[in-house]
């Protein structure tokens, strides 16, 4: 007959909430397996999505953005509605060794050491920055060093949009130069990391001059040997990025395939689960895990679309 | 024979007897350069075994939290249990119990485990609900709640039960986080530390043997009882998997290569065709199971049966390579003595050749089944690197593998609690991988012997 | 012992004209003899002169030989063996052979000999198969040594002893014609005599060719000579002819120790 | 449960008409002893193979055909005024839900009165045509049974017959291999192109930078896919492998071949083996955590900014892995070098490292390149060692004290990452796939050809 | 040619109890015997019955097979060969061996022949080895057939050539004694004939040991003939008398054919 198990694929930044919640999920319902989470990406997890219904497909996308065009069309070819759920935040940090000095960046100090080229007196010069006190006097005489995640993390879109781009507009670049720019970076000092945070961490202790970029939740477990930067003044911590006064931050989603609900068991159960006080919400179990959570009311929000939609 | 030649030979001998010194130093020096070599690989085993043996042996011990739990009615506001009663069909009793399971489920029983944790600790001892809830791993509430969904007779009774303390009670425990850092870049709050000190000075922690290790599935919302059994029966499966297609496959294939095949253009391609498999990256072995066997025949993703089903087309050039080998070595006389008292060719192989063979082929088939056991890569492209917390009955349904389970673990971000536990999961591995090439070793000097 | 017979045999196996290539090299060039019932018929020659080549042509083991191209007719008991639609599995059943080195299977001494029997359907029981396997032993003169331990491999006896399970081995097929490619070169003396006595014996049933690379043992055990040399059959008779009285300039060179 | 039943039943026949064609054969034995080609096992095989053969031509068809008929069928159900207002993604979901009713799985909404007969009329139209084929399947097995069982006789050659079907079968089974091969090239090659759509085959072949960019990040060009980098960082890291295990690999295997007594050998020679046998996940953890840091600091000590993750760190345990394939493989060439070559030197009285240099080595080099092109293919395609400890960073330098990163790293990343799957983004790692599978290919044949040579010296 | 010499000539070679064990197997039982200068001396007897262990032991190439252990006393112009201070490369470069396969080196023809001077130093230049390696081809008698040709494989050469290239590879390191173990036995008749015309050649200048399974050839070549059976020496002699007139009974069965 029917699968018994739900399958949920994805994000890998969601994946570790979703597994929390899983593992929870069949704990407190004891008629339900334990969901599957699959990783592969945002990306993948969308690919499998979207390839159609029936006992074969994922249930559940999980994404660390919001579905783009061409995904929503390669869903409604297949014939696969995907409810969109969005359950909290996932906050981005700097970070750097324990050891070293403190750091108060901003992106525009940040964009100044990371761009390959930066207008000086009005021109744009190849980047002259070595140590971070050429930039800015209160900064600490360190050599810049920068890990930052690969392209193919959805991290790195954001860091991209909130980071660099703002930084870039914030400095203000002179007349003509070319929209290429803002993004492109220097290869001298940054350091571009395709795999997870433990491998930045890797980095951050082989050269502890390095600043890295980390998940909330991950600078958050290893807080003995990581220091963070604050950013335009601010903490990061939960209350600030739920605030919206930490500006590197990004929403998380999960995608439910309306046309497996109620024929997948507990589909529903599982998501409004997810959506419950307890888990999701402030003082819940995903918080401990590194979740920031959203505000009370965008959950319900959240929670009645998706039980409007199905 | 002249004096001449006589002195000649003298003069020769001298000449030879000369050069001698020389030529004994650079023999030496080569033979030292030999055991350099032979220092070096072996230096490296060693290094690697006692680097992964000195991080990987602790995680082998574990805290345990020994509570007195009561089952507070007070607390516990709960429906007695449903009985089933005379007349009463399956399903309707099912539905009861699993209302009732329900509502258990839906019990803070943290409260329960606090008001333990708060017995245990000296009287008065001041620290918040949060704090003192944190020395215990965050699955203590299931597991308490099992006891009782097992026993609802227990309501009102005190039991003594054995929890697992969390990760980070752990990692104070070993030291694996820094005991001189201050409050502000430790996991647990001071009074949660000072507690954990004085419950390993009373007693109510203690280290015991990682039972969870072996006996759990992966856990990430409860790090401390994160265990390997679901990814071993994931790998036991595809490792069926593999013997049961790449051995029959792979000597069939081998035996009709060797001892039927023509020598002709056909042949010559599968033979280059096969000896390139056995060096294609096992990656691509991942992006073609991705393409067919996902894609194309649609099996179930992160399924033991399509990493089996990799596995084997990536097994299956070793295993041929190997067995061709070994037919190659039969001596030609067995062949004619079977021949020549009128055996076809194949009786000849499969009464001959083949028994004589099976040692060798034996001990391919184990080495080409551990290095399976051991492949990573590929599996990561058919989503085995998925979360699965259930062991997998058949192999059509979800799992992982125990490399993969150890990549994941590396990646974990208490940093702290899975370095320990990665390296002892690799320990597990090496342990199976070391067992199955001893037997293989055991087999081949046993063939050695015989021959 | 060296004694012609009297009564000239009937012919068993007659060969015409047979040629063999390996590959681009020709090892035979037209082999034509005829070899007689119930004697042991001998080929002698230097090495190299394509001794076994003519042997492994009678039962068609140059045809598991790759390259190998055999040319001529051969009959047995006037029946072409190289036509197509006849059964080389039966042929050989029929013409049975021993080789160089002794090469029993890896297996118990009564396995080796049951064998045979076994894949050719010979015993429609287990006590026939039995009865198969003894008389065999017994012909090949075994049988009294080895009884006690027909369960233990045949691959632990001695040369000599492996050699004659060999033969039984070869005899339980009940063949007509048996090869012998110098089945005693592997041996020492004393085991070369007890087999060179068995083949004397052997003679009353089967025709049996030898090759041998020592002209004294083809005196010792054969009645008829065949010489061989550089892929011709230089010269053949019977044997005590050959020896004394070679009509040829090569094989008197050959018996004289003069070549080879 | 159906496939179940289908198997069940042949095995039922399968062992029928074994038995019967073995009892039919037997009874042509007559006491005078008239001598029949073939045992009865043979012609019991022969007459189960008959039998099996037409089954599986009938299951074969119905698995080609039956998805077809099914669909004609589903889609017959649909009333026609409903039919043509579906769009292609309309329809296909219409026919999800009128096969997941057939199969009980049940659906979601309001269930249209058509759609229940539908499904009704679908599960028996399913039920019929498996009957259908499962009595299709019997007779026509039971036809060839017969037909089997008339043939045998005398002269049958049953045997011959049954080792035919034994060679077809070993045939199949050599196929396998070929059919992987085309199962990778077809794989690779279709994806590949439809990547080369979006990127050119020269900028990918020749480019300098590699940077995947997301298209949703308003950057908008999809990012560069420049191989080069890649391809110097996988070369980089393979020559440093090969550095470190060519003279360990090579001395140890003569030094175990010519100098160590036995029973040094019988114990050295399996530990060093041992280091085959790790999985490359554990060198890749060993790397990461132990090596990299180790190598860190010892550049620190001796004034040398070594990364803890580099093509050095990378290179050098991926030289330890290939220690044991590089010694195994040399030390059988160096026992197939023959004893007599040996024996030539010793008498004429060279050392036995003049004996080693000057005549074993010499004779064994096309075997010992042959098997370093082996080891360099296998360096080449290593993934897990490089993922977790090269430090991947796509970037062209020529400093193997930097991180680089390779092609097999690239792979995972591309299509394990954030990125957008209906891009160049994740096709990208088709096209490095196939890059790897020509490379290897290449060195492959090349070693193939250089052992090929030097085997025929001595045969 | 078979005529023995008639001037006793001195002794070079001295064996004294000489016992050879493979591992548990013993394969020679105490050997004595002493072997003539400018002489070439034949061993004979049955396969397997030590003439090769025999030989190997005279340049110690025993010492090369694992498990081979050697006992009594084996001297070289009176010196103890098995001395704990005696070089073994310097004993090999004066005892030089031939073997039953010709094993050259896969090098090329000039290189094979100057490899043994090259080891040694023997050549203090170019030209010197140039005349080293011309002047042993040519005793080898091989000069004339391959001096186009110097810079091609020695492994392309016949097998009578492979086998004189072998004998001067030997020739060229200046030996005293030559060890030849079965040298013909893979040649064919004509080869067999040059090499051992060579052989009767080379006698004048050195001590030539050579061991044959074929008593014609022994014949042949000879001057004095040792006969072996089972690991002892039976006889020795001259080799007309040991084959005119054995004395020993096993020795004339030999001989005769009746064995082996
Ligand atoms: N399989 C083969 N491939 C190529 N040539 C072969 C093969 N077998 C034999 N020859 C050649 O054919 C010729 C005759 O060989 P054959 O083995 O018949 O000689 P023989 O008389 O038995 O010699 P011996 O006494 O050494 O056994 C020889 O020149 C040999 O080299
Ligand atoms: N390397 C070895 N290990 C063990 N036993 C050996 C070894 N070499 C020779 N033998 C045994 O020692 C005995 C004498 O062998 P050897 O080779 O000296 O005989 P041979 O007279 O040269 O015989 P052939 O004429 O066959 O060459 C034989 O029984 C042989 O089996
Ligand atoms: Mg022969
Ligand atoms: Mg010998």
């Amino acid at each position: 007959q029917s699968r018994d198990t739900i399958q949920i694929a994805g994000s890998s930044t969601v994946l570790p909430f979703s597994s929390i919640v899983a593992e929870e999920f069949s704990a407190a319902f004891p008629e339900f397996n334990t969901p599957v989470v699959g990783s592969g990406g945002t990306g993948g997890g969308f690919r499998q999505f979207c390839e159609g219904t029936g006992d074969n497909t994922i249930d559940i996308a999980n994404a660390s953005r919001a579905i783009n065009a061409g995904e929503a069309e390669a869903c409604a070819a297949a014939g696969v509605t995907p409810i969109e759920v969005q359950f909290g935040y996932d906050g981005i940090v700097f970070a750097s060794s324990a050891s070293g000095p403190d750091f108060a960046l901003t992106p525009a100090l940040v964009y100044q050491a990371i761009a390959a080229q930066v207008p000086v007196d009005g021109a744009l010069v190849d980047n002259p920055y070595t140590t971070w006190n050429q930039i800015d006097a209160s900064l600490p005489e360190q050599a810049i060093s920068f890990a930052i995640p690969g392209t193919n993390h959805g991290t790195r879109e954001v860091f991209d949009l909130n980071v660099v781009e703002a930084g870039c507009e914030e400095v203000g670049l002179p007349e003509g130069a070319s929209d290429d720019a803002c993004l492109t970076l220097r290869q001298d000092v940054v350091v571009e990391i395709a795999g997870d945070y433990t491998e930045t961490l890797a980095r951050l202790q082989s050269n502890p001059e390095t600043i890295g970029v980390f998940g909330l939740s991950f600078y958050d477990q290893n807080r003995d040997t990581l220091k963070v930067a604050t950013v335009n003044g601010i903490v990061p911590s939960n209350d600030t990025v739920a605030a919206g006064e930490y500006p590197v931050s990004r929403p998380l989603f999960f995608y439910v395939k309306k046309e497996h609900i109620g024929v997948v068991p507990g589909l529903a159960d599982y998501t409004e689960y997810f959506l419950s006080e307890g888990v999701s919400g402030q003082g819940g179990i995903l918080e401990a895990a590194g979740l920031i959570p959203q505000p009370a009311e965008v959950t319900a929000e959240a929670l009645a679309a998706f039980q409007a939609a199905q | 024979m002249t004096s001449t030649s006589l002195g000649q030979a003298a003069a020769r001998r001298e000449r030879v007897r000369a050069g001698l010194a020389r030529r004994h130093a650079g023999e030496r020096l080569f033979r030292a350069f030999g055991v350099v070599a032979i220092v070096l690989a072996l230096g490296f085993v060693a290094l690697l075994f006692t680097d992964v043996l000195r991080k990987g042996i602790p995680a082998f011990t574990q805290s345990n939290i020994r509570l007195e739990i009561t089952f507070d009615p007070e607390l516990l506001k709960v429906d007695p249990a449903p009985v089933r009663e005379a007349g009463q069909s399956d399903a309707d009793y099912r539905a009861q119990s699993l209302a009732w399971q329900r509502q258990v489920a839906m019990l803070n029983w943290n409260n329960v485990i606090e008001a333990g944790l708060r017995q245990a600790a000296p009287a008065g001892y001041e620290i918040d609900a949060r704090q003192i809830l944190t020395i215990t791993e965050t699955d203590a509430r299931h597991r308490v709640r099992e006891i009782f969904v097992a026993d609802p007779g227990l309501l009102g009774e005190t039991v003594t039960v054995d929890l697992l303390a969390s990760a980070n009670t752990d990692n104070w425990i070993k030291g694996n986080i820094n005991r001189e850092l201050g409050d502000a870049q430790q996991q647990l709050s001071a009074p949660a530390r000072a507690l954990i000190d004085l419950f390993v000075e009373n007693g109510t922690i203690s280290q015991g043997f990682a039972w969870s290790l072996f006996t759990n599935v992966d856990s990430r919302s409860a790090p401390a009882s994160a265990g390997l059994l679901g990814a071993l029966m994931g790998s036991l499966w595809m490792m069926l998997i593999v013997i049961v297609l790449a051995v029959p496959i792979g000597v069939g294939s081998a035996i009709y290569l060797e001892e039927f095949a023509p020598r002709s253009r056909l042949t010559d391609l599968i033979e280059v065709n096969i000896n390139n498999l056995a060096a294609v990256p096992s990656i691509v072995f991942g992006l073609l199971g991705a393409a067919v066997f996902i894609n194309w025949f649609r099996l179930p993703l992160s399924a033991p049966l399509a990493g089996g089903l990799v596995l084997t087309l990536m097994t299956l050039p070793t295993i041929i390579i190997a067995t061709r080998a070994a037919l190659k070595g039969v001596s030609p006389a067995l062949r004619q003595a079977a021949l020549g008292m009128g055996a076809s060719k194949t009786q000849m192989v499969f009464h001959h050749v083949l028994p004589v063979t099976f040692p060798s082929i034996l001990t391919a088939t184990i080495i080409g089944v551990a290095q399976a056991l051991g492949e990573t890569a590929p599996l990561l492209l058919i989503g085995m690197n998925a979360f699965v917390a259930a062991v997998p009955a058949t192999p059509v349904e979800q799992a992982t593998a125990l490399p993969v389970q150890i990549y994941l673990w590396q990646a974990n971000e208490n940093r702290n609690f899975f370095e320990p536990r990665t390296s002892a999961a690799i320990l597990v591995l090496l342990a199976l991988m070391i067992f199955l090439n001893a037997i293989a070793i055991f087999l081949r000097s046993r063939l050695e012997k015989r021959v | 012992m060296n004694a012609a017979e009297l009564v000239e045999p009937s012919i068993r196996l007659t060969a015409r004209d047979v040629t063999v290539h390996y590959g681009a090299k020709q090892a035979l060039h037209g082999i034509s003899i005829d070899i007689p019932d119930h004697a042991v018929t001998a080929f002698i020659g230097p090495s190299g002169c394509g001794k076994s080549t003519f042997l492994r042509c009678i039962n068609r083991m140059n045809d598991t030989i790759e390259g190998a191209r055999v040319g001529g007719r051969i009959e047995l008991d006037g029946q072409d063996i190289y036509a197509p639609d006849l059964d080389v599995v039966e042929l050989r059943a029929r013409v049975g052979m021993v080789f160089q080195k002794p090469n029993p299977f890896p297996k118990s001494i009564y396995d080796n000999v049951a064998y045979g029997p076994r894949i050719h359907g010979l015993a429609r029981s287990k006590a026939d198969l039995d009865e198969i396997v003894v008389s065999s032993l017994r012909k090949a003169g075994l049988f009294e040594e080895v009884k006690d331990r027909l369960n233990e491999p045949g691959t632990g006896l001695s040369g000599g002893q492996q050699q004659r399970l060999c033969i039984a081995r070869a005899i339980a097929v009940g063949p007509e014609v048996i090869l012998m490619d110098e089945p005693c070169s592997a041996l020492d003396p004393i085991a070369t005599a007890v087999i060179e006595e068995l083949i004397d014996e052997l003679r009353e049933n089967y025709t049996i060719v030898i090759v041998t690379h020592s002209m004294q043992q083809a005196a010792r055990v054969s009645q008829k000579t065949a010489f061989f040399h550089l892929g011709n059959l230089i010269e053949q008779g019977d044997t005590e002819d050959i020896f004394t009285n070679p009509v040829n300039k090569q094989t008197q060179d050959y018996i004289m120790g003069r070549i080879g | 449960m159906n496939t179940l039943i289908v198997a069940g039943l042949l095995l039922v026949l399968l062992g029928l008409a074994y038995r019967l064609g073995w009892a039919k054969s037997r009874s042509l034995v007559t006491p005078e002893g008239a001598r029949i080609h073939s045992r009865p096992q043979y012609h019991g095989t022969l007459t189960a193979l008959w039998t099996l053969g037409p089954a599986l031509l009938v299951l074969a068809v119905w698995a080609y055909f039956s998805p077809g008929v099914t669909h004609w069928y589903a889609v017959s159900q649909i009333p026609s005024d409903i039919l043509v207002e579906l769009d292609q993604a309309g329809l296909n979901r219409q026919l999800q839900r009128i096969r997941d009713l057939a199969s009980g799985y049940g659906v979601p909404g309001d269930l249209q009165p058509f759609e229940a007969t539908a499904g009704a009329n679908l599960g028996r139209f399913q039920l019929l045509s498996f009957l259908i084929m499962t009595a299709a399947t019997a007779g026509l097995g039971v036809l060839g049974l017969s037909f089997a069982q008339r043939r045998i006789g005398v002269r049958l050659r049953a045997r011959n017959e049954v080792e035919r079907a034994v060679s077809w079968l070993l045939i199949a089974c050599s196929a396998v291999a070929i059919v992987t091969t085309l199962g990778i090239v077809a794989s690779l090659v279709t994806e590949a192109f439809r990547f080369f759509t979006y990127v050119s085959p020269l900028d990918f072949f020749f480019g300098t930078v590699w940077a995947p960019r997301f298209s949703s990040t308003g950057a908008g060009d999809a990012g560069q896919y420049g191989l080069l980098p890649l391809l110097a960082g996988t070369l980089m890291i393979s020559a440093i492998a090969m550095l470190v295990a060519v003279p360990v690999g090579l001395m140890a295997a003569i030094y175990l071949n010519q100098y160590a007594h036995r029973s040094v050998r019988a114990v050295v020679k399996p530990v060093i083996e041992i280091l085959a046998g790790i999985p490359t996940i554990v060198y890749g953890f060993f790397a990461l955590v132990t090596v990299g840091p180790f190598l860190r600091d010892f550049g620190n000590a001796i004034g040398l900014n070594i990364s803890a993750t580099s093509a050095l760190t990378a290179g050098l345990v991926m030289g330890v892995m290939i220690v044991p394939f590089i010694s195994s493989l040399s030390d059988d060439i160096l026992n197939q070098v023959p004893r007599t070559l040996r024996d030539g030197a010793y008498g004429l009285g060279a050392t036995q490292s003049e004996t080693i240099r000057n005549v074993l080595l010499p004779a064994a080099l096309p075997g010992i390149v042959g098997a370093f092109l082996l080891a360099v293919s296998r360096a080449i395609g290593e993934t897990m060692i490089v993922v977790l400890a090269a430090g991947n960073s796509p970037i062209l330098r020529g400093n193997p004290l930097e991180p680089v990163s390779t092609i097999t790293v690239s792979i995972v990343n591309q299509l394990t990452g954030d990125t957008d799957f209906t891009g160049p983004q994740s096709l990208v790692a088709f096209a490095l796939g196939l890059t790897l599978f020509i490379m290897t290919l290449c060195l492959n044949i090349v070693a193939l050809y250089i052992v090929r040579r030097f085997r025929e010296q001595y045969e």
